[in-house]
C-alpha cells in the first residue's frame, strides 16, 4: 500500500461537497492490524509472576506444545487504540442517525442499561458460583421472566435463547417435545412466504419439513391458504405479526383456530413486538409459543451483529417443555429465595452452556424499568406514527408494497424508478451520501424491490422529514442524473464494493504477502 | 418519555399528513376485541436514578470478582481484562450498528471481522474462522451438526471430558436432526480411553474436549487418528481458549474443526454471557459451514474492503437448506476478543499461558504436600484440575468461603464416582497468597 | 439552513478521493442544540419525590426567582446523545493519529489512567469529608508528591495548581514571598524572549515588570545575555528547558549562578520535562521553583483544552511558602496515617478552592506507577530519537530554526516555501488533508513562520515515515501546484474558516433568528 | 513498554537516518555532569493489572457516595449525573484532543463551547461567557481582577458569606496586584449587612455570593445598586450553579459580572477537582474578560463555523499585557455540564432545583420540629442550610456517620460564633428516610 494518491481517484471527484444530511469530511486509512504489526511491540504487560517460573516444555512434554503462535500481530497500545478508533469511524450506527433497518428495529439503546450492564455485582459473577451469592442475578432473571410474559400474554418465559433464531429453536423444539409426547410424530412447519429466514431454518434444523404458505394479494395471511395446508402431519404454523409488511395479521384469530383445530400448534415470530407493546398481546391472540428479541423490542444494542437474547414464551401446555435450568422462587418454607430448578423430566434440555446472556437481560430490565406500562406502550404508538408518516410523504415517489395504513414499518418499492434504470440497491446506495443507513432493501422476498423501512419510536418529526427530503431527492436525482444514483456512493471512503467477487475467490483471512 | 423525542404537537401534525383523525385509528386493523383494554401489569416507568439505584440494589447482592477471589472455571474464566478493551468496545460506532450489511458503510465491523477470522485460523492452525457463534457450547453443537452434513452420517464419538453442559447442548440440538452421540469412558490417568473403539463408518465425528472438563490435556493426535480412520471428522471443542497459545494447534494435530469458547479473551464473565463461541474449519469443508464469514474484495475504485461472502450457506438466503439458523451473533465480544488479542500480540497471550500454567502446577504442588488433599488424576494440566478433599466438598468449599474465595466447583453432580472433590481453576487474577489461602481451607486448616 | 447543497460546493470538487493518511469520506451535519430543540422533548427524568412538594415563589418569594430558564434548549436523550457524537467526530484526536503539536507533548492517554480515576472511591469522595474517612486519596496526594520530587529533583512538591499557569502563578508568588520575607522588594522578571505567553503573563499578574532577554544566535539562552539584564531589582529569571526550539540550556548553571549571585530566583517553565525524564533533574542545575505540567508530561488528557494540572516544586528555601493545605504523614506519635496541614503562616495561601485537579492526580501517578524508573526514561529517549529523526527526514525542505541535534521537539520553518507564495499556515492546512493535525505554527514567536513539531514517543518510525512524507508530499505541492496549498484544507467538512471575520464582528451566543 | 511503539531495531534505524552512533549521543548537549547517573527512585514499572490493583486498593481507603449517604455541599455538591454524560464525554475524540487551535478539525470542541457560552449567559443573564475558569474560586478571582482593570481601582468589598476558601484564594490572587479585601458583616437573618456603607470610590467590585456559604439568598439588587452607586462593578459568585435555575438572573438583578462553581452539572466530586469555574460578562466589558471566548464565523465556501476569538485578550498574544495568565482550562467539565444542560434542558433543570428546595424545606420542617435542634438563620435558602446541635458538632456528625452518613461540615473552623454548628445540604440524592435519620443523629436519637 502507498500513500500517493491512486491514479484513478484524480478523476472521480465529479461529487458535490455537500449532500442532505452529510457533507464530504476526512476519513482516516488504516491497513489491518498484520500490517501494522512489528516483531517486538508490547501492546500489554504481564503482572509479575510470584509463584516459581516453570518451563511448559518439562511440563506438557515438547510434542503437546506450540512453538510459536500463528496468526498474532505485535503492536503497542497506542497503535491497537489508534486502530480501533480508526476503523470504527468507517461504521454507521444508531448513535450517528437513523438506521431505518426494517424488521431490525435499530432504536436508540439508552446509555443507562449500558451502565447497568457493566455493575460489577453483574459483569464479573460466575455462572457457577453458589446460588446464595447470586441471589441478586437469580431475582433480576425472574423479574425479567415475569415482564415479559406479562407484556407478551404468554405464561411463562425463559431467557436462555442467546437470539431470535435460537429462541426460535426452542420454540419449535418444545412443539416437537409437545407432540411426541403425546406419541403425535408430525413432521411438517408451515411458514408463510414473506417470513423471516431464519424460521424456516430453525424448523429444518429441528428435522421438520417446511412448506411456505402464500401471502394473500393484500398482503395478509388468510385462513383459506392456512386452511389449505393445513393437516394432522403439521405440527405447527410459524407466523409473525405484525407480519414482515408491517401488517397486522388481522386473521390471527381464525388462523390459530384452523391450526388448533387440527392439533397443530402457532409460533409467533416477536421481531416485530414493538408495533404492539402495549397494545395488544400475542398471547390472546391465540399463539402458543413465541421469541422476543430483546435486542429490537427492549433496546440492547445490537453490536455490529450481535450479541443478542431471545427469550422464548409459552402457553401452559408447553410449560413442561422449557429448556432448564429454570429460576424458581422458592417457598418460605425452602428459606424464601431463588433457586435454579432442573428437574424438568421433559424439558428440551439445555440450549446454552450457561443461562443466555445474562448481560442483555440486564439492559432489558433496566428498559423496561425505565419505560413502565405507559412508556412502552408510547413506544408502539410512536414506531407506528412514524412509519405511517413516511409512508405518507413517500408513497408517491415510492409505490408501497400494501395498500392502506402499515404498523411500525413500511415495504416500498423501486417500481417508478425502474424506467431510469435505477434499483433499490442504488437508492440504498445514494442514501449513504445522504448521511444515512439504508433501509433493508430486497426483503421481504415476495415484493420485488423492496426498501423496507421502520423508523422506530427514537426519530423525531423533523428527523423523518429530513430522511424523507433525502429519499425524494433521490428520486428525483434518479429521473434527472440517474447515473450519479447508480454510481453511489460517491462519499465515502470506499466506493461500492465487489461482492461477488469476493464469493466467487474467497479470501477469508490474511496472510503475509507470498505465503501463497 | 426521555426516549421518544416526539411531542403532542408533533403527533397532531403527523396524524394529520396521514390523514387520520387519531392515534386509535392507526391501529384500526388490530379487532378491537383483541387489543389490551388495561395498562400492562408492570412496574411504573422512572427516571434513572431510580433505575439504576434499584439494579445497584440487586448488583450488590451478588458475589463477584470484586467482592471475593475466584478458583472456579468449568467453562468460564476468570481473567484480566486490559482496560482498553472497555475503552474501545464503547465506541458507540461499534456497538449501536447493525450486522454489516451494508459494506460501505461497515468497514469497521467487517475488517475487525476479518482479522479476527485470520487470528483464529491461526489460533487452531486451521484455514477458515467465522464470525462467532452465541457461546462454546452451540458452536460445538453447530460443529457436529456440520460434520453430519458433511459425512452424512448420524453418530457423535464425545471424549470423556466434554463439559457437562455441553454435553447437554449437543442432545438438545441433535435431537431433532436424529443425531446419536456415544461418549468414551475416563481412564485413571483423567483422560479418555478406547475412543477408536467407538468409531465405526456410522460415526460423523469424534468431538475431543481439550483441555477437559477435568482440566486434563487430552491425546488429540490419537483421537484425529481414529476418527480420520473410520472417515469422520476430527473436532475439537477449546473451552479456555487460552490453552490455544500454549498447546499444539489442533489443527495441525489433524482436527478438521476446531471450536469452543473465547470468553477468556476479554469478555467479561457476566454470569455465563454473552460470551463468545468460535468455529473453524479447512478450506475445503467452508461451504458446509455455519455462521457469517468476511471477505476481501475491492470496491469500485480498485480499493480494497471487505464484505459479508459465501451467505448462500446461510439462512436469509438459503432458508430451510441454510447451515445453521443463526443470524444475530455474538459480534460486540468477538471485537472485544480482536482488541485483546491484538493487545497482548504473540508473544503476551503466550507468556499469559505459561502464567497460567506456573499457577496451576504451583497450586498441584502446594496440594500434593498438603496431607488431606489429593490430585486424583496424573495426566498434565493446563490452569485447571481436580482436587480431592479428605471431608466434603461443600463443607471444603464453605470454608474457602470464609476465606473470602470462591474455591472451584463440587464436582458432586458432575462425576459422582470421583468422591469429594473440586474442580480448581488458576488464572492469573489469583497470587501465591490466594493459593496457600485456598489449599489451607480445602485442607481444613483454619486460616 | 436548507439541506441542497449551496450552489458553489458543486464546483469546489477538484479535490483528488485519496491523499496520503486519510481519504474522503462522509461527515455528518449537525446543528446547534438550540436549532434542534422543541417545546416539550425530555432529555432526562428525575425522581420521584418522598417529601412534600413545595411551591418556589412561597417559599422564596415572587420577586427572587425567575420565571423561565433563559438559554436552555430541550432535547430527549437520543437527541442530546446524536448531538454530541456526531459532533465529535469533527475533532481530531491523539487516539485517531499523530498529533505533532509542539510545546503541548500530545502523547498517548492510556486508558488504564481513566479508569482508576472513575473508581467510586476517587471520583465519588467529597474534600471536605472527613480525613479519616480520605486516607486513600491523601496517601495517593502524598506518593505522588514524592514522585514528582524525585523525577524533578526538587525537595517539596504541591500539588495544588489546576494547570501549567496557574503553576507558574504558584512559584511566582512565592518567589515573592521569599523575597519579602527578606525585605527585599524586587519588581522584575527576567524572561527570554522565547518563552511562552504564559510566563510573562504570569509575572505580570503577579504585580512584576517583565523584562525580555534575547536568545542568542544559536537559539540558546546565554550568561552574557542575563548578566546584562541582571541586577538586584530582578526576583526571578523564568526559564523553560529544554527551551521552546527544542534545545537544552547548556549554560544553565552558569546563568542560575549569575541570577542566584545577584539574590535572585530561578523558574523553571517543566513545560518541556518530557525531554529528559530519568536522565537530568532541573532541581540538579540549580532551578529553584519549576512547574510540572501533568496533562503533558504525565499522559493525563487535554480533553479539548483541560482540565490539566500543574504542580509546582521548590527547593528548601521556598518550602515555607508552599500553598496549603499539604498533606503531612503523621508520626506513630500522631496516630500515623495522612493528615491536612493549614499551619504554614509564610504559606502564599490558597490557589485552589479546594486540593487542585485531583482527578488528574490519580491519572498521572497511574502512569508513574505503570512506567516506573526505566519505562520514564525510555519516554524521554523516544521522544528525543522521534524528534531528530523528523528533523532528519524534512531539514532540506523545511529549514529548521536551530543548527544541529534536538532535544524533544525541532522548529521548522517555511522559508523554502516563500518563493511559492506558501505559507506555514498553507502547509498546515493542508496537512489536515493528509489525516493529521498540524504542528503548531508561528510559535515560538522569535522565529518567522515557525513549525514546530513535537512526535512525542508515542509515535512510530513507520509513523513518522508517513508523517514526514505528507510533510514532504505537500512542499513538493507547494512548488508544483501552489495554489492547492493555499487553498487547503479540501476535505474537511469545513474550509478554511474566516478567524478575522469572527473577531471583527463577535457572535459569542446562539440567539434565536430575528432576536437581534 | 506498552506506550512506546519503537523496537530496538528501529531505533537503530533511527539513530543512522540521524547520523550518530547512540543515544547517549543524542543528549551529548547535556553536559555530562548535570546528567543523572543512576535510575529514579520511584517504584518499578507494572503491568495494568497490579497498577489498577494497588490504586483499587487505595480507592477503597475513602468513603464515597457509592459507600455513603451525603449531606455535605459547602461548594461542591453531591448530585445525580447522567449516564449519557460519561458515555459522551469519554469518546476520545473529545478527550484527547487539545485546544481547537485549529478550527477545521476542532469543530466538534468549539461548537460544543458556543453551545456552553450560550446557556451560561441565559443562565446569568448576560451577554458573554467564557471557555471556563479553573474552578469557582478563581473564577472568582479573577472576576475581581477583571474589575480592578475596568475600573482602575484597588477594593474590593465582600459579602459575609463568601466561602472561606474562595476569600483565601481571592487573597491569594490579589496580593500581588495589591487588591485590597474588605468583608461586610452577617446580619442576624444570616444575609450580608451594610455593604452600602464600605462601597467608595476606591471600590472596583461588590463582590456577593449567592447562595452564601451559609445557604442563604442574598440581596443581589441592593448589593449591586451599592456598586454601581459608586462607579464599581457588581460580581455574583455561584457556589451552586443548579440555584441558577430557580433564583432570578443575577444580571436581571443588576451584576455586570457572574461567576462561579458549575460542578453540579454533570460533573463528579473528585475529591474536589477537576470542577468547573464559569465567568459571564457585559458586551462591554468583553475584552477585559480573562479566559478564551468561541465565537462565529464562516468558511471559504459561506458555511457556518466557530473559532476561538478575541485572542488578542490572551496570554499566547498580549504575554504580559494579557487579561489572565490562564491557558489550559477545564475544557471537559465544559463539556461534561453542556450535555446535562442539554439533557436536563430548561423544565429538567428548574423541576430539579425545585426538587432540591423542596428537599431542603422537608428537613428544615423537621429539625424546627426536633428539640435540641436549631436552625440559627431566617433568611430563605435553597438547598444547604445551617444547623445547630445541642451538643458538639463532631459528636453528631459521629453519631450520623455510624448511621452511614456524611452529616455536613462543621462549621467550628470558619464561624466559631455560630455554637456547634453544621452546614448541610439536601440534593436528590437524599431521601426522605434519609433526611429523617439525619435530624435523628443529629439531635441525639439513637436509631
Ligand atoms: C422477523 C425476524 N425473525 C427472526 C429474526 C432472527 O432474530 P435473531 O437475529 O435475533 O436471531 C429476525 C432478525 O433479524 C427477524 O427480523
Ligand atoms: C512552554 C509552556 N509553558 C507553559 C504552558 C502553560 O501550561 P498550561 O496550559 O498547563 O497552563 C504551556 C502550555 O502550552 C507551555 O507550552
Amino acid at each position: 500500500m502507498t500513500d500517493a494518491p491512486a491514479p484513478q481517484d484524480r478523476d472521480s471527484t465529479t461529487a458535490v461537497h455537500r449532500v442532505g444530511n452529510a457533507a464530504r469530511g476526512v476519513s482516516y486509512e488504516e491497513p489491518l492490524l498484520f500490517e501494522r504489526s512489528r516483531p517486538g511491540r508490547v501492546g500489554f504487560e504481564l503482572r509479575e509472576l510470584d509463584v516459581p517460573a516453570v518451563d511448559p516444555a518439562e511440563v506438557l512434554g515438547e510434542a503437546a506444545i506450540r512453538s510459536e503462535v500463528a496468526g498474532l500481530p505485535e503492536l503497542s497500545e497506542v497503535e491497537v487504540v489508534r486502530h480501533f478508533t480508526r476503523i470504527s469511524t468507517w461504521n454507521y450506527a444508531v448513535d450517528l442517525g437513523p438506521y431505518p433497518l426494517g424488521s431490525c428495529t435499530m432504536k436508540y439503546n439508552p446509555k443507562l442499561n449500558e451502565v447497568a450492564s457493566r455493575l460489577p455485582g453483574f459483569a464479573n459473577a460466575h455462572p457457577l458460583q453458589p446460588e446464595a451469592l447470586s441471589q441478586g442475578l437469580l431475582a433480576l432473571i425472574h423479574e425479567l421472566e415475569q415482564h415479559l410474559a406479562e407484556v407478551s400474554g404468554m405464561d411463562r418465559v425463559s431467557l436462555q435463547p442467546a437470539a431470535g433464531a435460537q429462541g426460535e429453536l426452542a420454540g419449535i423444539m418444545m412443539i416437537r417435545a409437545y407432540h411426541e409426547q403425546r406419541g403425535d410424530r408430525r413432521s411438517k412447519v408451515l411458514i408463510p412466504d414473506s417470513a423471516h429466514g431464519t424460521n424456516p431454518a430453525s424448523a429444518a434444523l429441528n428435522g421438520y419439513d417446511t412448506v411456505s404458505v402464500p401471502s394473500g394479494p393484500d398482503g395478509l395471511l388468510h385462513p383459506s391458504a392456512v386452511a389449505a395446508a393445513m393437516s394432522e402431519d403439521v405440527a405447527a404454523l410459524m407466523l409473525t405479526n405484525p407480519n414482515t409488511l408491517g401488517l397486522f395479521e388481522e386473521h390471527i384469530v381464525e388462523i390459530c383456530e384452523i391450526v388448533h383445530a387440527k392439533g397443530g400448534l402457532v409460533y409467533g415470530d416477536g421481531a416485530n413486538l414493538n408495533a404492539i407493546l402495549g397494545i395488544a398481546r400475542p398471547g390472546d391472540l391465540g399463539i402458543d409459543v413465541m421469541h422476543f428479541n430483546l435486542h429490537k423490542t427492549f433496546s440492547t444494542p445490537h453490536g455490529g451483529g450481535g450479541p443478542g437474547a431471545g427469550p422464548v414464551g409459552v402457553k401452559h401446555l408447553l410449560a413442561p417443555h422449557l429448556p432448564v435450568p429454570v429460576v424458581r422462587r422458592q417457598d418460605e418454607s425452602e428459606g424464601g429465595g431463588f433457586t435454579l430448578d432442573y428437574e424438568f423430566p421433559r424439558s428440551i434440555g439445555r440450549l446454552h452452556g450457561n443461562f443466555g446472556n445474562v448481560g442483555m437481560l440486564v439492559r432489558a430490565l433496566a428498559y423496561i424499568r425505565s419505560l413502565g406500562p405507559a412508556g412502552l406502550r408510547r413506544c408502539a404508538e410512536m414506531a407506528v406514527v412514524n412509519a405511517n408518516y413516511l409512508l405518507a410523504r413517500l408513497a408517491e415517489e415510492y409505490p408501497p408494497a400494501t395498500r392502506g395504513h402499515v404498523m411500525h414499518e413500511c415495504v416500498l418499492t423501486d417500481r417508478r424508478l425502474e424506467a431510469h434504470g435505477v434499483t433499490t440497491l442504488d437508492v440504498a446506495k445514494r442514501l449513504i451520501d445522504h448521511g444515512y443507513h439504508p433501509p433493508t432493501i430486497y426483503f421481504p422476498l415476495i415484493v420485488p424491490g423492496a426498501l423496507m423501512i421502520e423508523p422506530t419510536e427514537s426519530e423525531s418529526l423533523e428527523g423523518l422529514d429530513r430522511l424523507a427530503d433525502a429519499l425524494l431527492d433521490i428520486a428525483r436525482e434518479a429521473r434527472e442524473e440517474p447515473e450519479r444514483v447508480r454510481g453511489a456512493p460517491h462519499h465515502t471512503r470506499l466506493a461500492r464494493l465487489d461482492e461477488t467477487r469476493a464469493a466467487r475467490r474467497p479470501i477469508l483471512r490474511w496472510q503475509p504477502a507470498g505465503s501463497e | 418519555m426521555r426516549y421518544v423525542p416526539n411531542t403532542e404537537d408533533e403527533v397532531r401534525t403527523m396524524l394529520e399528513r396521514i390523514g387520520v383523525p387519531s392515534l386509535e385509528s392507526l391501529f384500526s386493523r388490530i379487532p378491537a376485541r383483541l387489543r389490551l383494554d388495561r395498562p400492562l401489569a408492570l412496574p411504573r416507568g422512572a427516571g434513572e436514578q431510580e433505575v439504576l439505584g434499584a439494579l445497584e440494589a440487586l448488583a450488590r447482592r451478588n458475589a463477584c470478582l470484586d467482592t471475593h477471589r475466584y478458583f472456579l472455571g468449568a467453562g468460564v474464566y476468570p481473567h484480566f481484562i486490559p482496560t482498553a478493551i472497555d475503552a474501545l468496545a464503547s465506541r458507540s460506532e461499534f456497538y449501536t450498528s447493525y450486522t454489516p450489511y451494508q459494506p460501505e458503510i461497515s468497514q469497521g465491523t467487517l475488517q475487525t471481522i476479518f482479522e479476527w477470522q485470520t487470528m483464529i485460523a491461526g489460533l487452531t492452525g486451521l484455514d477458515v474462522a467465522n464470525a462467532s457463534m452465541y457461546d462454546g457450547a452451540s458452536a460445538t453443537a453447530e460443529a457436529a451438526l456440520m460434520a453430519m452434513r458433511v459425512t452424512r452420517r448420524p453418530k457423535v464419538v464425545v471424549s470423556a471430558g466434554l463439559h457437562p453442559h455441553t454435553r447437554e447442548v449437543l442432545e438438545t440440538y441433535l435431537d431433532g436432526p436424529g443425531g446419536k452421540i456415544v461418549a468414551a469412558a475416563r481412564g485413571p490417568d483423567g483422560r479418555s480411553e478406547g475412543v477408536g473403539a467407538l468409531v465405526d463408518d456410522e460415526t460423523a465425528c469424534v468431538i475431543v474436549q481439550n483441555p477437559s472438563f477435568f482440566g486434563v490435556i487430552e491425546d488429540v493426535g490419537d483421537a484425529a487418528k481414529s476418527a480420520h480412520a473410520c472417515g469422520a471428522l476430527a473436532i475439537v471443542t477449546v473451552p479456555e481458549a487460552l490453552s490455544l497459545a500454549l498447546l499444539r494447534a489442533p489443527g495441525a494435530l489433524g482436527a478438521d474443526i476446531v471450536c469452543g469458547e473465547a470468553q477468556s479473551f476479554g469478555v467479561p464473565m457476566s454470569f455465563g454471557g454473552p460470551h463468545l463461541g468460535f468455529l473453524a474449519a479447512r478450506e475445503r469443508h467452508v461451504r458446509q459451514m455455519p455462521g457469517r464469514l468476511v471477505g476481501e474484495t475491492v470496491d469500485a475504485r480498485g480499493k480494497r474492503g471487505f464484505v459479508l461472502t459465501l451467505s448462500t450457506r446461510e439462512q436469509h438466503i438459503r432458508r430451510d437448506r441454510a447451515t445453521s439458523n443463526i443470524c444475530t451473533n455474538q459480534g460486540l465480544m468477538l471485537l472485544r476478543a480482536t482488541i485483546y488479542l491484538a493487545l497482548l500480540g504473540a508473544r503476551g497471550l503466550r507468556e499469559l499461558a505459561v502464567q497460567n500454567l506456573a499457577l496451576a502446577e504451583y497450586a498441584r504442588s502446594r496440594i500434593r504436600a498438603t496431607p488431606g488433599l489429593e490430585l486424583p488424576f496424573s495426566a498434565p494440566v493446563f490452569n485447571e484440575f481436580v482436587v480431592r478433599v479428605a471431608d466434603s466438598a461443600p463443607a471444603a468449599l464453605a470454608r474457602a468461603l470464609e476465606a473470602g474465595i470462591v474455591g472451584g466447583l463440587d464436582l458432586a453432580p458432575f462425576a459422582e464416582d470421583l468422591g469429594p472433590a473440586i474442580l480448581v481453576c488458576t488464572t492469573e487474577l489469583v497470587s501465591r497468597a490466594d493459593i496457600d489461602a485456598l489449599v489451607a481451607a480445602l485442607a481444613g486448616d483454619p486460616r
